[in-house]
C-alpha cells in the first residue's frame, strides 16, 4: 500500500504538483504519465487505485476542489484505466507492443481536448439557460370544448410492418464482445487439483513453481484449485508481501480438522485476497 | 388609452398581471394576483382595468374574462374554427422508436407486464406505455402472478394497423433467421435485451 | 399601431394566429399556422410580423419568440419573481455540471449512445442521462448498431435554452485550445517529465 502523498505547498493545484509515493513509482503525476507513455513504468504493475487515493488525499489536504484539474484527472485516469484493461485483455502478447508511446500520448491528448471542448460547451449552455431565466411557457391544456374534436387517426393508417421491424431490432443480439481472453477453459480445475496434490505430497512449494510459465488462464484455474484445497483443508498458503510469491504447504492436520480461523497467516478472505494479488502479479509477468 | 396617467402608473403592474394570467391554467382572483405581485388589491384591479381595455373584444386573439370569482385569459371565439383545425390534426401520426418497440412487444407477447417490457428493451418503457395507454392502443389485462399489471393490445390497435385479428401480425421469421416457437420468442427477446443491457455498461 | 393600413389588412389573421399561439403548448411553424388558418404562408408571416411589433419587449407581459422552427408565446422575464410566488415552483434554473456536460455532448453529437457519452466524460453519465430524460431535455432516438439506445435533444431543450434551431449552438471548434496550448499539452503528456526522468535515474 502506498504511503500518503507529499504535497508541495503553495503551488497552484495542477496535476503536475501532485506528488505520488507508490510501490512502483515515486514522483510527480506528470512524470508518472510520461514514464507510462514511454513504457518505462509498466502500466500493469501500477495500481491506479493508489493513484486515485493519493489524489483524493491531496484534495482533502488542500480542502478545495479545483474542477478544472479534477476533470482533467478523471479523464486521464479513465484513459489510463482503459489502456490498462486493454493491455490486460489482449490475447496475444505482441499486441501489447502495438501501442506506440506517441500513439498513446495522442490518444490521451485527444481525450483531454474532447473533454475540454464539451466542458466549455456545457458552460455555454449554462449561460444560455441563465439568460433565459424567467422565460416561462404556458402549460394549460386547450379547453375541453376544443379538445373534444380531436379526431382519431384514420383506420389502417399505421403499417404493421413497423411492428415486425421493431421486433427484429429487439431480437438482434449485439455483436459479441471479444471474449478470447476468457475463452474455452482448456484446463480444468480437476487437472490442476491433481497437479497441486502431486506437488503437496512432496512438501511445500511456491505458486510460481506450480504454474511455471503457464498462461494466465492456467494461473487462474490453478488458483481456483488452490482455494478448493484450502476449503477442503488440504493446503495452506502464505504470502509475505503483496505481489510477492505465494508459498503453499500441506495443511498440518490435513483432513483431520478444519482450518482454524484465528491463525496468523494466510486465512480466509485476507489470504484469498493476497493469493489473488499474487496471481495477478504472476499474470502480469 | 384615454386615461393616460392611469396607464403610466399601471403599466408595469399590468404587464406582470398579464404574464401571470398567461401562465395560469385557472382563473386568478384579485387577492391571488395581489399576493403574487406584492401590490395592493386596488392597484391590481386598476391593472386589470387597463388589461380589460387592451383585451377589449375584437382587438386581440385573446380575451380577458372574469370567471368564477377570478380573471383568466381565453382564446377569442372568432378563432375557434382555426383552433379546431389545429388541434384536430391527427396527433403524433408516427410512433416514436420507443413506442413502436413497446407496442410490438405487447402485440406479440401479450399479455405482458411492464417489468418484462423493460427487460426486453433494456430501458424503461414507462413513458411509451403511458402514451400507448392514453391513445387506447394498449389496455390493461389483469395482473401477473407477481402482482404486476399486464397489458394487451385493444380494438383501437387492430383498427389503426388495419388488422382483422392478431394472426395478421407480420411473420417474425422475416426478421429472424431461425424462427422458433412463440414461447421461445420471449426467451430470445429477454436474452437479447439482457445482452444489450450488459453492453451498455 | 402607427402602421394603420397594415394593421387593418393583417389584423383578423393576426388575431387568429395569436389565438392559436396562445392555445398551443409547442411552437407552431408558419406551415402549421397556414394550414389551421387556411391562409397562405406569406400572409401568416405578415401576421407574425404584426404580432412581433405588438409584443415587442417591454410592451406587454407576454413575449413572442421564434423557437425550435416555429413561434411561441412566453411570459416576460420581468414577471419571474411574481410568477415564482404564484406558481411556487422554480423554473428549471440550473443544471449540475454533470448534467450540463452530458447535455452538451448530446446536443453536439446527437444521436449518441450512453457508452459514448461515458467515454468522452471519463465517468458514468447514467444518473445525468436519467435526469435529462425525465426533464424532457433529451429523448430516445433509436438504437446504435450495437443495440445501445441513442439520445437526441428534444423541443424542450430548444424551449428552455431559447434556441431557434440547433444551428444556433456555436461551432464546437470555438473552444479548441490554441495550437500553442495544444502543443503544451502534448509536451506535458510526453516530454515534460524527461528532465526529471533523467534526474530520477
Amino acid at each position: 500500500m502506498s504511503s500518503a502523498p507529499i504535497v508541495s505547498s503553495g503551488e497552484p493545484t495542477t496535476l503536475a504538483t501532485l506528488e505520488l509515493d507508490l510501490d512502483v513509482f515515486s514522483g510527480p503525476f506528470d512524470l508518472l504519465l510520461t514514464l507510462v507513455l514511454r513504457q518505462e513504468v509498466d502500466l500493469l504493475e501500477l495500481s491506479l487505485a493508489d493513484v486515485v487515493l493519493a489524489y483524493l488525499d491531496h484534495l482533502e489536504r488542500r480542502g478545495e476542489l479545483d474542477l478544472e484539474t479534477a476533470t482533467e484527472f478523471i479523464v486521464l485516469i479513465a484513459a489510463l484505466l482503459e489502456l490498462k484493461s486493454r493491455l490486460m485483455l489482449t490475447g496475444e502478447e505482441e499486441e501489447l507492443l502495438d501501442i506506440e508511446p506517441e500513439q498513446a500520448a495522442e490518444e490521451l491528448l485527444a481525450r483531454m481536448l474532447d473533454a475540454r471542448r464539451f466542458r466549455s460547451a456545457s458552460a455555454h449552455l449554462r449561460q444560455l439557460l441563465a439568460a433565459e431565466h424567467g422565460v416561462r411557457f404556458r402549460t394549460a391544456p386547450p379547453p375541453a370544448s376544443l379538445r373534444r374534436s380531436i379526431v382519431a387517426p384514420p383506420p389502417g393508417s399505421q403499417d404493421p410492418q413497423q411492428l415486425g421491424a421493431a421486433m427484429g431490432r429487439l431480437l438482434l443480439m449485439p455483436p459479441e464482445i471479444n471474449v478470447l481472453h476468457i475463452a474455452v477453459p482448456r484446463i480444468t480445475v480437476g487437472e490442476r487439483l491433481a497437479h497441486l496434490r502431486g506437488l503437496l505430497r512432496r512438501g511445500s512449494f511456491s505458486l510460481d513453481e506450480a504454474v511455471g510459465d503457464a498462461d494466465r488462464m492456467t494461473v487462474a484455474v490453478t488458483l481456483f484449485a488452490l482455494l478448493e484445497l484450502y476449503k477442503l483443508g488440504e493446503a495452506d498458503w502464505e504470502q509475505a508481501e503483496s505481489f510477492g510469491d505465494v508459498s503453499i504447504h500441506p495443511f498440518a492436520s490435513a483432513r483431520a480438522a478444519p482450518p482454524r480461523p484465528d491463525r496468523e497467516q494466510g486465512h480466509g478472505g485476507a489470504g484469498q485476497r493476497r493469493a489473488l494479488a499474487g496471481a495477478r502479479a504472476g499474470a502480469a509477468r | 388609452m384615454s386615461a393616460v396617467p392611469a396607464a403610466v402608473d399601471a403599466a408595469p403592474l399590468a404587464r406582470t398581471v398579464e404574464a401571470l394570467l398567461f401562465l395560469s391554467a385557472d382563473p386568478l382572483s384579485a387577492g391571488e394576483l395581489a399576493d403574487a405581485t406584492e401590490a395592493g388589491e386596488a392597484a391590481v384591479l386598476a391593472a386589470l382595468a387597463v388589461l380589460a381595455e387592451q383585451y377589449a373584444p375584437g382587438r386581440r386573439g385573446i380575451r380577458l374574462r372574469e370567471l368564477g370569482g377570478g380573471w383568466t385569459l381565453t382564446s377569442d371565439p372568432d378563432a375557434e374554427d382555426a383552433a379546431r383545425r389545429l388541434l384536430s390534426r391527427p396527433r403524433l401520426a408516427t410512433l416514436t422508436p420507443a413506442q413502436a418497440e413497446t407496442l410490438a412487444i405487447v402485440a406479440y407477447l401479450q399479455p405482458i407486464s411492464r417489468p418484462e417490457i423493460t427487460r426486453i428493451r433494456g430501458v424503461s418503457a414507462d413513458s411509451a406505455t403511458a402514451t400507448l395507454l392514453e391513445r387506447g392502443l394498449i389496455e390493461e389485462a389483469g395482473h401477473s402472478q407477481f402482482g404486476a399489471i399486464l397489458y394487451r393490445t385493444g380494438i383501437q390497435f387492430l383498427k389503426l394497423f388495419g388488422l382483422r385479428t392478431l394472426d395478421e401480425l407480420p411473420d417474425i421469421a422475416r426478421w429472424d433467421p431461425s424462427p422458433e416457437e412463440q414461447a421461445q420468442l420471449r426467451e430470445r427477446l429477454l436474452r437479447a435485451g439482457e445482452a444489450r443491457a450488459g453492453a451498455e455498461r
